[in-house]
This record gives structure tokens, C-alpha cells and sequence, in this order.
């Protein structure tokens, strides 16, 4: 039992720590807005940066350009990078589908796209969900008929994030309608700019176009971008879902807004002209958020390091994702809360505290328990993986 | 007791649903421009509901004004409804010098005119001591200089109710009514989660009639309690009417929405979902009408029967909002759903007329703790 | 609207309160301990005195001697008596067998039996759950069997309250094993010294004993016990559960255990010498432990005022209970945490504060969300009945 | 960063999960005789476990010890062993008098005789100006007058650890090692609501050896502090292994447990229900033996960790507790059913070591605030 990092992994913090704070702009608070031209430039640039220091893709093997690093390092890069708000971390390329590929992939797709993702110069996007779907992923209807040494495919994906910013998407699809649901199931790679691919923004209710909608009008793909066995895509596309499911990013953004509003009631004078962190019961709430945030990433931690033993405990992810997701909300809300009728002046107000971002995030981490796997899912992977409960 | 609606009052709670799921709703609060819309909220006299009839109102009192109010909170009703009815005209029929309320109650009442509060300043705090910007005598009346701010409606009123303070002690308050042609005004918007058109009002040695004084010199502040309290009484129940129709759309939406093959209302945490919406719905339904009804009839018990309710009603509408979200999945999420402009309502009408903290702390000292 | 009651009813309010101060013993801080012999003495003690006064069955028609008092009436005289811990409410006689004789009675059984209820006269209790049901009440095997002119009784019922005092019981038994399962079911009364009758203690985590288990070993009842029609008795029985399921006793026990709290906290001293209810933090729940008994209190006056409408709207009595239980398990442990270490020292003992009531009380209303349907089916009930969501 | 057991503390929770199993648990709580329990924990060599070899004992080190009494809070161990290996014994190797270690630590470390400890009075204030009794000086030492509350285990130990007023600042405070046979001492049971025995302890001028003075005079109130924050990290990872117990005993009932033809196991709300006591128990463990260990490795982070710990535990699981019984229906209210033995334990460590007033406060100062 020990509860700390190495001096190694300490060491890799705080580079990477003066890494953010040379490499992102001064007086930083994020977080960014992809669909603008400077986000966007900003994420590209961190992205470069990032893959210069190696560190884009450390946790890849190293005949892949990685460095091997340990799943605790490469949590300590999730958690940092999160908190400082910082743009640049391609979970898409370099998280899901890079080691798809070097698990499923060929020889010609490992060489063809790995080198691009290690560089961070290929932005990918996810193509899972459908319009009909939900939960219930294994239902998707998009189509893919074997045409030649071509899949023509046809159908419509949802709540694409970054598809108007990516190159390539990964996609499931469905290629045998009379076999069973999770098994008619392949995984294809579909350049973004083939014809018949068109993608719609979706604004989310916090303001920003980070999702899309996108349909497939006979899009033409060559079949060798086929990944893993026909049929089998339900497995390779899963594979992909542990990692989104890791906490650490939601306790890394709840960390950072505990420290801004603990701030915040430093500065801050109550009615009885003491500072606001004097007020008892603001105290109270403050703890107990601080136990929250601390015991949600003992249970990211506990995923790395499960990971880093060979082990893979479904129900601890389950409960990191949600214990994360939870703190996050919980320091939002008592924020708006504390910040009171200044808490509903929208970023960019005249007079807005913290610059209006509690609201601005309180809207957009609205989608953290319902994104990858609603709270009420990873509930019942907790009980039926975990506990062992009866599914009926 | 009787806690259903008598003939008044059910009267005035049809013809305002009927209306306001016409007229009003979601799309009213995108389009942003409400001029139309406030056209017909005239016709139909609600501006005057609770008004004197001596002033063209029509007298119907304050109970069936939060019926009104109700439904205007489910409807999502845009314009100076809740500004003028419930809180500015109580005290000028109560306070204001007859030719005061001569020249602008019939105006307001029929809502040709509109008005706005100007109380909150930078702290955004309901204490006198609080109250910072000044009016200074002059020859022909008063010279107010300040800065106000959360001025809901600020730019679209005639009138503004101006809080300034005359004197030394802490309570020396006096309430004005600022007419919003005058001089020194000037104003700033400020983008406001509701999309209210909320506004900071700078007044610079504004000059004000004499006659604009509403109650006695350094004796306005027991008028801003009674504002405050009304403010969020009403506020309580358009809640309750925003938390009744969140509700009702989530209950519609999963018993449409299937997932696994059965619609999602099927499932149990979705209906232990919908149940804890209910029982929060129908808690701050009954404590926000008993809260309005408190201030109707000034009963004893009003101070806490309003900040039980609103803080009843702060802490589970928003939650009934989220929980919402929740059992829409991602479709919710989006700007293009309606959802959002509820909840924006939500988490801002919880914060008004004294936030969880001040009514705690308001709660508790009736409690005598 | 109107948020008040009438003059009327609240005079009746003031003579109860000054009845119970009367009768009640000098410091009563109840609540009554049945098990004891000073306990039950005072429990029928009490509910003569109420008879005296005519507020026993005061919700009864005249015809049986009650006074046709209003249900919110009815609900003052609940609300005081439970506020102040008084026993002698004789729910089982008075609420639930006397209505259903009433209304499914014969003349013999009405003309038997609800003079004696109405003088206090008689102990029923009432025998629906057995040991294999749980939530499924209407799976219930205890057998009844016609012979002649009687039913022959096999089976046990479990969770009896009051058995062992009691005189008679109004029971569930299956006389068609055959019909599906809500069909086949009666309604019998049975006299609790009828040979084969045996009653045993279950004793509660509080350390009282109020449950029993009774066993009927070929307990012979005469036919004419049957209340209402053969295989009718599931409509019979469930005419009884909506009275209890009335929130207004959780409100008050709760409401009283507030008060106590409230007086706890003006007359202790916190670690700065000021008392307790100086303390922003401490303020502030007890504020919100004080809205959530209104809001709950509500409800139960709702429920009330419905019956007074004619209507019976099932789902607000699940909001009532639902929201009663809860609101005085949130006092209950407030309570105990502010008592901290004396709020698990136990009755009795010397240094107890508050007489070790709140640990008591907090161990014994744990069965509050649980009998007379679990917090879970009443959340079910509001989805089916209120919401109409589908059932699958 | 390694979540794991090594060897030894694998080790030691593998054996003490096998002994305590058969050995404790519900029976041994129910029995409130705990003789032939206790002799065998001595046996084990258990009272020692983390005792300096010179003392008699085992010397595995604190962690080692953490791990035990996570399983002895999962099979509710009796016996004052909590008292003397996690409080007493630490101390006295820190800072007691050699003479005093070598004649009381080899009879405590091998279970032959108990240590209690009697430092609260009736405020149970872990606050150096709330010690009001004294110990003054004699010819042969000091002399020690007053009450001390809440002492586990008071009437069965041998040795007592008391904080005595020494001086007039508040925080002159010495501690005392107590011959419980010594004169003077008398005691009152009171009930506890874990069935630990507890007496409250009064000293009338009870004399005490020179050398049973714990460090020096007027400096013993860092060994409290010190021994307050051991005994809040070992009770969370007690509660942590109640926790566990609580659940797995809960999860086993639901699965066999049938109503309306199907394990009640497979309804969505008691699984969200056990699930939810998952999280809890996975939380409390993580931060009880992140505690534990920054307890014995002093780190800086120790009083935050320790209070988030003892906060955590002291939440969550009582409330795992709470959704245990709500999960067993009326069974578990009963008092023949084991549940409430767990309850009771819970509820009882929660307060103990500083409550959640007490903890909130600390953790708060060490983050600033």
C-alpha cells in the first residue's frame, strides 16, 4: 500500500506543469471553444507541442513512437492537462482508435495512420451513436454493404464531437441485419471528405458547436478500411469505450473549480465583512466537497493503477466515471449557488464573476452523466459486473 | 383550509393556461421580441389584474394574481407582468401620493407603459445598509445618484422604482418613482442566463419630482421588505408552474422514447426519477400557493411561510430540471430542445428576492433559532 | 384557497391540545413503550378518556356513534396526537376494521362489533403479512377452509403489531388456492383466543416489542367472521391501506423530534460560547429539516382535504408518506449528529441527553420507509397511478 | 502509487479475515462476554502487532495495523484492542519513560493485561481548554481530580491514559498512565449503543508515580492531537470494513430473497440501491487506507487526508447502513436479524474521534479556507 507517486511521476508533473504554463496563453482559465478560430488554432498548436515533447502518445508502445508509460503516468497527463484546461489532448486519435488499431489493425493501417496520430497531425471523430440509439448502442441502424473492394454506407451518426475539425472518423456500422443485434456489428475508417459525407452542426445548451450530426448518402469506402473481422465490430468498437469511461478528467475540471471558488470565498466579503471562507456553513460545504473531489480520485487512481496490474475491474471504471462526474456537478452547483444572482450573468456580461464560467459549465457538464454511458447505466454495471446482481 | 382554486381563481388559472401555451412558451422566449406578444398580455388586462379599479385594474386581488403567475412560469410568459403587478403597484397603491399614482397607475394597469425595480445595487444584497446610491434635496425635488443593477427590463420601462438612501442610519431608504425619460440615466446590458432583458442603470444627479416620493422621507425600506417578500412568494409559484411543466414533457417524452425495445418510462430508475419530480413538484406547488395566499392576507405567519417556499422552491426546481435532463439523454442537451430555457429560467428566478442564504437565515430567525 | 382552518376547527385543535395535557402524565415526553405494563395502561387509559369525549370515532357517521367529522378534522386529531407522543389512537379498530365493517359488514357483525370500538372497548390487530410475501402482499398462503358452519385457519402472519394485546384480528386468509392470486383471497375475524392461536414476540431493532408472529394451527372460526364476500377479500383488505399510508403521523413525530431540537440548540453552548443556534452551518439545516416537515405537512393536509372532495388521488398519499417518512428520518439523524457522542449513549443511561430518545427513535422509524408499502413501491405507485407511466 | 497489499499486509487480512469470521462477528457482539475471544486475539499475538520487538511485539508497522482493523470492523472484533495497539501503544513507545515501557508494554503488547483511555470529560471536546480536570504535584508524584466520559473498555483495563490540567494556559495539559487499581477511582456504566462497555471515570485526588507522566509536563496535548488523528483514520478503516460487510451481506440477501416470483435482486431501484453502497464502501476504502498510511508515514498531507477520511467514513456508512435495512425490509428491522449490530457499530464510530463538526472545521483550516 502506498499512496503516492514516484519521484519519477512527480518529476513528469511538474514538467508537464511548466510545459502549460509556457505553452498555454498567459492568464489561461479556458476552457476552450473548438469551434472558434483561435480555440481551434490553440488546440493544434498545443497538440504539435505536445507531440514534440513526446508526450502526445507515451502511454503507446514504443515500437509505435510511444514511451510505454504506465497507466498512473498517463493519468497524471489526463489529470494535469484537465485541470489546467488545456486543449491539445487527441483522445480520439491517440486514446481510441491508435490502439484499436494496433490490437485489430493491418500492417497497412497501423503504418498508414499511426505515425499521423503520434505527430497530432490527424484530427479523428467517433461514430457510434445514432439518432434512435441512446443506451442502446448495439441498436444502430447506419448500413454498410460490401460493393466490390468497396462498403457503401448509408445512415446518420449523432452527437459527433469535432466532426467539422476531423480528418478521418471511426465508425460502427451495421454490415449483417439478420444476425443477431451486437453481431452484425463491423468497424470501418471513413475519410471525412468523401463525397456523400455531410456534417451538421449541433449546438449544445451551454452555447458552443462541439457536436454534429452526420449522414452518409452512399459514402464509398475502401474495403480494406475495414478494422478487425467483418461481423466482429460490436468487441473492437467496446474496446474503445473503457477508456472514455476513466473519471479523472471530470475530478481534474471539479478540482479546478473547487480552487477558483475556494478563491473566490477567500476574496470575497460576506455581509458581516469577513471573507466568505469564515462563514461556517460555506466551510462545511467546501469540506465536503473537497472529500468528494479527493474520494472520486482515489477511484480514477484505482482504475490506472487496476490497469497498470493487468487488471481490468469493469465496476470500478463504472464508478469512477460516475463518482466523477458527480463531484464535478456538485462543486458547479454550489458555486452558482455561492455566486448567487451573479452565478446566472452569461460569460462575457459586464460584472460576471469568475467571467460567467460556473454557468457556462454548469450547462455543459450537464452532458457528463448522460455522454458515454449514463449514470443510470454504469449503476447497473455496477450491480450486475460488480455485485453480481440478476439481469432479468 | 382549501386547497383548491375557487371560482375567481380557476377562472383566471384556464384563461391563462389557455393562452400562454398559445401565445407564449418556448419560442417566445427565442424570438426575443416580445412587443406582440405584451400587445395581447394587455388585452386580456392582466397588467391591471390585482389594480384598484379606481386606477383601471381589476381588483381581483393578489391570489388570483398568483394564479397568474403560476401559469405565466409554466408558459415561460415574457415582458414587465411580474415588475408592474406584483411588485411596483402593491406599493404605489399603498404608498404613493394620489397624483402620482393618477398619472401612471391607468397607464400601467393597461399596459400602454411599463415599469421596472432599481433596489440591488453591486453587492446584491436585500439590507438597507446595503443601499448605496443617495438622493439629495433640491429645490424643486430630489437629485438621485447610483448605480443599480439586475434591472429586469430596465430599458423597455417608463417607470423605475428607485431605492436611494436620504439619511445616515442604515434604514434611511427612501423609494422614488423614476421616470425613465429623465436626465442622468444611462445604462448597460448585461447578458442574463434567462435571456430577461436585464439591464445596470447609472444615475447621475437624475432629477425626480417632489410628488415621486413614495411614502415618507427615510421610511422607504419597510416598503422594499414587503417587495422582497412578494417578489419571492411569486417567484415561488412560477417556479412551481415551471416545475409542473418541465414534468409534464418528461413524463410525455419517456413514455414516447424507447430504448431496448420499451419505452424508457418503463424503467424503474426512470420512474423513481419521475416520481421524485412529482413529489418535488407538488411540495413546492402547495408551499408557494400558501406562501402567496400568506402575503394576501398578511397573515402572521408570512415571513416564514415566503422563504419556506422560496427556499423550497430554489433548491427543487432546478433539481427537477436537472433530474429532466437526465431522463432526456443527449436530445436535451441541445440548444435546439426546449429544455435549456427552462432550466436557465429556473436557476435564475432561484436567486432572485433573496437567495438560499438569505432566506435561510431570514427562516431561521422566525423560527427564533 | 385559503390556507387556514376554519374557527371551528381550530378551537377543537386547542381542547385536544388542553385534553392531552390534561391526561397525559406531568413531563410526558412518551413516546409509550406498549410492551410495558405502565405503558399499555396509559394506552387504555388514553383511548377511554377519548371515548369519554367522543373523539375516538368522531370520523364516524353518527349512526355509529361518531360525530361525522371532516377528514381534515380528522387530520387535526392525528397531528396533535402523534405531535404529542399520546397513545390510544386506536388505528386498528377506529380506522381500519370499523370503516370496512361499515361498509361490507353484515348487521350482526356491525351491530357486534362497532359499539364496542367506539367505547375503546376492544384491541383488533390486523393479520396481512406473512413471512414469505414482503412488498407482494397479495402472494399470501396462510389457508382458510370451509368445514360446516367454520373456516378452518393454517398458516402464519408475521409483522402483527399489537397481537399480543389484542382481542380480536381482522386477517387475510386464501380460500381458493386455485384463482389467481388476488382472487382467491377473504377476509375473516379472528377471536386472538380461539384454540391453535399462538402469538410470538418479535422484537425491533429499538429494542421494544410491538411486531409478533402468529401461527394458526387448525383455528376453527365460525363462517359467520367472513366480512364481505367469499374471494373477495383483496378489495376488502385494501380499503384499509389507504389510511395508512397518511403521512401526518411521520409529519408530527417528526415536527416534535424538530421542536425538541430547536430547544437543544438554544440551550447548548457551542466550542465559542455562544449557543448552538447561533451557528450559521447549524441554522441552516435546521431551516431546511423545517421546509421539508411544511412541505411535507402539506401533503398530508392535501390527502385530507381530497377525502373531503370525494376523491381519492392514490399518488398524493404516496407523496405524503413518502415525503412524512423522509422528513422525520432528516431530523432524526440531524439529531444525532448534533448530539454526537451522547447520540449513542441509549435511554436510560445516565448522562443521556435528550433522554436517549433520538437514538431510540432514529433505530425504531427505520421501519417507516419500509411497512405499509417501502418508499420504493410508493415511488412506483406515483409513476403508475399519478404519472401513468406504463408498467411493463 | 500502489493500491495493493504487499506480502505482509496480505498476510495479516488473509489471517485475520479467516480467524475473525470464525471467531467474531454477530454471536461474539451479541454475547457481551468476550474472554475466551480476547485470549485467543492475544494468541494471535494481535495486541502487539505493531509494538517495537524490544516491547514484546511484532513490530509490522501501522499499515499492518490498519489492515487489521479494517477486519476487525468487518466481523465486529470486541476486546480494548483498538485502545491499546492503535492509541495507547504508539504513544508510550514515543514518549513514556523507559521504566514505565518496560514494566506495562510486554503485559500489554501480549494481551495479559488492557489500556483504556480517559480523555474527554462532558463537553467530548477534542479541545485542549475543555480538559478541566487536574493533576497536581505530590511529594511522590501527582495527584489527579476529576470526570472523564465516554472511556471504552474503562472497568476491564488495567492501565488508563488520562489528559490532566496541569497549568493554567489552555493548552497546559500532561498526560498520565493510570494504575486502573490505583486509589480513588470509581466508575458509572452507562449503555452504549454498540454494546461497548463504557463507564464514565471519576479521579478523586488518585495518586500516580512520578514516572507515569507521558513526556513532559504541560506538553501533552500534541500526543492527544496526535492520538485524535490515529484514532479517526482507524476508525474510518473500521467503518470501511463494516462498509464491505454491510454490502456483501446485503448483496447475498437480495439475490436469494424472492417477492412477485423473482429475487428482489433483479428490480433496477434495489440494484441503483446496491450499487450506490458500492461506491460508498469503494470511497471510504481508498480514503481510510490513504489515511492510515499517511498516518504512519507522517506525511504532510496527514490531517487532510485524515479528516477526509473520517468525514467520508463518518457519511456514508451509516448511510450504507440505512440502505441495507431499507434493502432487507421488515426482517432487518428486527433485533434477532444481525443488520443493527452493524448499525449501531457504525453509528457509534462515526462520532468517535471527532465528529463531522470537529473534522469539517480541520479539514477546512488545511485547505485554507
Amino acid at each position: 500500500m502506498r499512496f503516492e507517486f514516484t519521484t519519477e511521476d512527480e518529476q513528469f508533473r511538474s514538467e508537464l506543469r511548466t510545459f502549460l504554463a509556457e505553452q498555454l496563453p498567459d492568464g489561461w482559465t479556458g476552457p476552450v471553444d473548438e469551434s472558434s478560430k483561435d480555440g481551434w488554432a490553440l488546440n493544434q498548436r498545443m497538440r504539435k507541442a505536445l507531440a514534440a515533447r513526446g508526450w502526445l502518445v507515451m502511454h503507446w508502445p514504443e515500437q509505435y513512437g510511444g514511451q510505454d508509460a504506465s497507466s498512473l503516468r498517463n493519468i497524471i497527463f489526463a489529470e494535469e492537462m484537465a485541470y489546467h484546461r488545456a486543449p491539445g489532448n487527441d483522445r480520439f486519435g491517440t486514446r481510441m482508435i491508435g490502439p484499436v488499431l494496433m490490437f485489430y489493425g493491418t500492417d497497412e493501417q497501423k503504418s498508414k495512420y499511426l505515425p499521423d496520430i503520434a505527430a497530432g497531425g490527424i484530427q479523428w471523430c467517433q461514430g457510434y451513436s445514432e439518432p434512435d440509439a441512446g443506451s442502446d448502442l448495439a441498436s444502430l441502424k447506419t448500413r454498410a454493404v460490401r460493393d466490390g473492394d468497396k462498403f457503401i454506407i448509408n445512415g446518420a451518426k449523432i452527437w459527433t464531437s469535432l466532426a467539422h475539425r476531423a480528418d478521418m472518423m471511426f465508425m460502427l456500422v451495421r454490415t449483417d441485419p439478420d444476425a443477431p443485434k451486437h453481431r452484425g456489428i463491423s468497424m470501418l475508417l471513413v475519410d471525412m471528405k468523401t463525397p456523400g459525407v455531410e456534417v451538421r452542426p449541433i449546438y449544445n445548451m451551454a452555447g458552443s458547436h462541439s457536436f454534429n450530426q452526420v449522414t452518409f448518402d452512399d459514402v464509398a469506402v475502401p474495403a480494406e478500411n475495414l478494422v478487425g473481422d467483418l461481423n466482429n465490430g460490436w468487441r473492437v468498437g467496446m474496446s474503445v469505450l473503457n477508456y472514455e469511461r476513466s473519471g479523472i478528467d471530470y475530478v481534474a475540471w471539479g478540482q479546478r473549480a473547487w480552487d477558483e471558488l475556494a478563491q473566490f470565498c477567500r476574496d470575497e466579503t460576506g455581509p458581516n465583512g469577513l471573507p466568505l471562507s469564515a462563514d461556517p456553513s460555506i466551510r462545511r460545504k467546501m469540506a465536503e466537497l473537497d472529500v468528494e473531489i479527493e474520494g472520486a480520485r482515489l477511484l480514477a487512481y484505482e482504475v490506472a493503477w487496476s490497469q497498470q496490474q493487468g487488471e481490468a475491474p469493469a465496476d470500478v471504471a463504472s464508478m469512477s466515471k460516475l463518482s466523477g462526474t458527480l463531484a464535478n456537478k456538485s462543486v458547479l452547483d454550489y458555486g452558482l449557488q455561492l455566486l448567487g444572482m451573479y452565478g446566472v450573468l452569461e460569460s462575457g456580461s459586464p460584472h460576471a464573476k469568475l467571467q460567467g464560467r460556473f454557468f457556462k459549465m454548469r450547462m455543459f457538464y450537464t452532458s457528463g452523466e448522460i455522454l458515454a454511458g449514463t449514470t443510470e447505466i454504469q449503476k447497473n454495471l455496477i450491480a450486475w459486473r460488480g455485485l453480481e446482481l440478476p439481469r432479468v | 383550509m382549501d386547497l383548491g382554486f375557487n371560482e375567481t381563481e380557476e377562472m383566471v388559472r384556464a384563461s391563462a393556461q389557455e393562452f400562454l401555451e398559445r401565445e407564449a412558451g418556448p419560442e417566445l422566449a427565442r424570438s426575443g421580441d416580445a412587443d406582440a406578444f405584451w400587445s395581447k398580455v394587455a388585452e386580456m388586462g392582466w397588467p391591471g389584474l390585482a389594480v384598484s379599479e379606481r386606477y383601471g385594474g381589476a381588483d381581483m386581488g393578489l391570489v388570483a394574481l398568483g394564479v397568474l403567475i403560476e401559469q405565466w412560469g409554466a408558459n415561460l410568459g415574457r415582458g414587465p407582468l411580474f415588475e408592474f403587478s406584483v411588485l411596483v403597484s402593491p406599493l404605489l397603491e399603498a404608498a404613493a401620493d394620489e397624483r402620482l399614482k393618477k398619472e401612471i397607475l391607468p397607464r400601467l394597469a393597461d399596459g400602454s407603459s411599463s415599469a421596472a425595480i432599481a433596489i440591488l445595487e453591486q453587492s446584491a444584497s436585500w439590507r438597507p445598509e446595503d443601499i448605496r446610491a443617495t438622493a439629495v434635496k433640491t429645490d424643486n425635488g430630489w437629485a438621485i445618484t447610483g448605480t443599480k443593477h439586475f434591472v429586469s427590463y430596465g430599458d423597455e420601462a417608463s417607470q423605475i422604482l428607485v431605492a436611494a438612501r436620504t439619511g445616515d442610519r442604515p434604514s434611511d431608504v427612501s423609494i422614488f418613482v423614476v421616470n425613465r425619460e429623465a436626465n442622468g440615466i444611462s445604462s448597460e446590458t448585461v447578458n442574463h442566463a434567462s435571456g430577461t432583458p436585464t439591464t445596470v442603470l447609472t444615475f447621475n444627479e437624475t432629477t425626480v419630482d417632489v410628488f415621486r416620493i413614495v411614502g415618507s422621507e427615510n421610511e422607504g425600506w419597510p416598503f422594499v421588505e414587503a417587495l422582497m417578500q412578494k417578489g419571492a412568494a411569486f417567484r415561488a409559484i412560477q417556479l412551481a408552474g415551471l416545475g409542473r411543466h418541465v414534468l409534464d414533457i418528461t413524463a410525455a417524452y419517456v413514455k414516447e422514447r424507447k430504448q431496448f425495445g420499451v419505452p424508457i418510462g418503463s424503467f424503474q430508475a426512470v420512474q423513481h426519477h419521475l416520481a421524485d419530480m412529482a413529489v418535488s413538484v407538488r411540495r413546492v406547488e402547495q408551499l408557494a400557493r400558501q406562501a402567496v395566499w400568506s402575503v394576501a392576507e398578511s397573515s402572521p405567519d408570512a415571513a416564514k411561510q415566503v422563504s419556506r417556499a422560496k427556499l423550497a422552491a430554489s433548491e427543487l426546481i432546478p433539481q427537477v430540471c436537472w433530474t429532466a435532463h437526465q431522463c432526456h439523454g443527449a436530445i436535451g442537451f441541445t440548444q435546439e430542445h426546449d429544455l435549456h430555457l427552462y432550466t436557465r429560467h429556473a436557476l435564475s428566478w432561484a436567486v432572485e428576492f433573496g437567495d438560499t442564504a438569505a432566506h435561510t437565515d431570514r427562516l431561521a430567525d422566525a423560527l427564533e433559532l
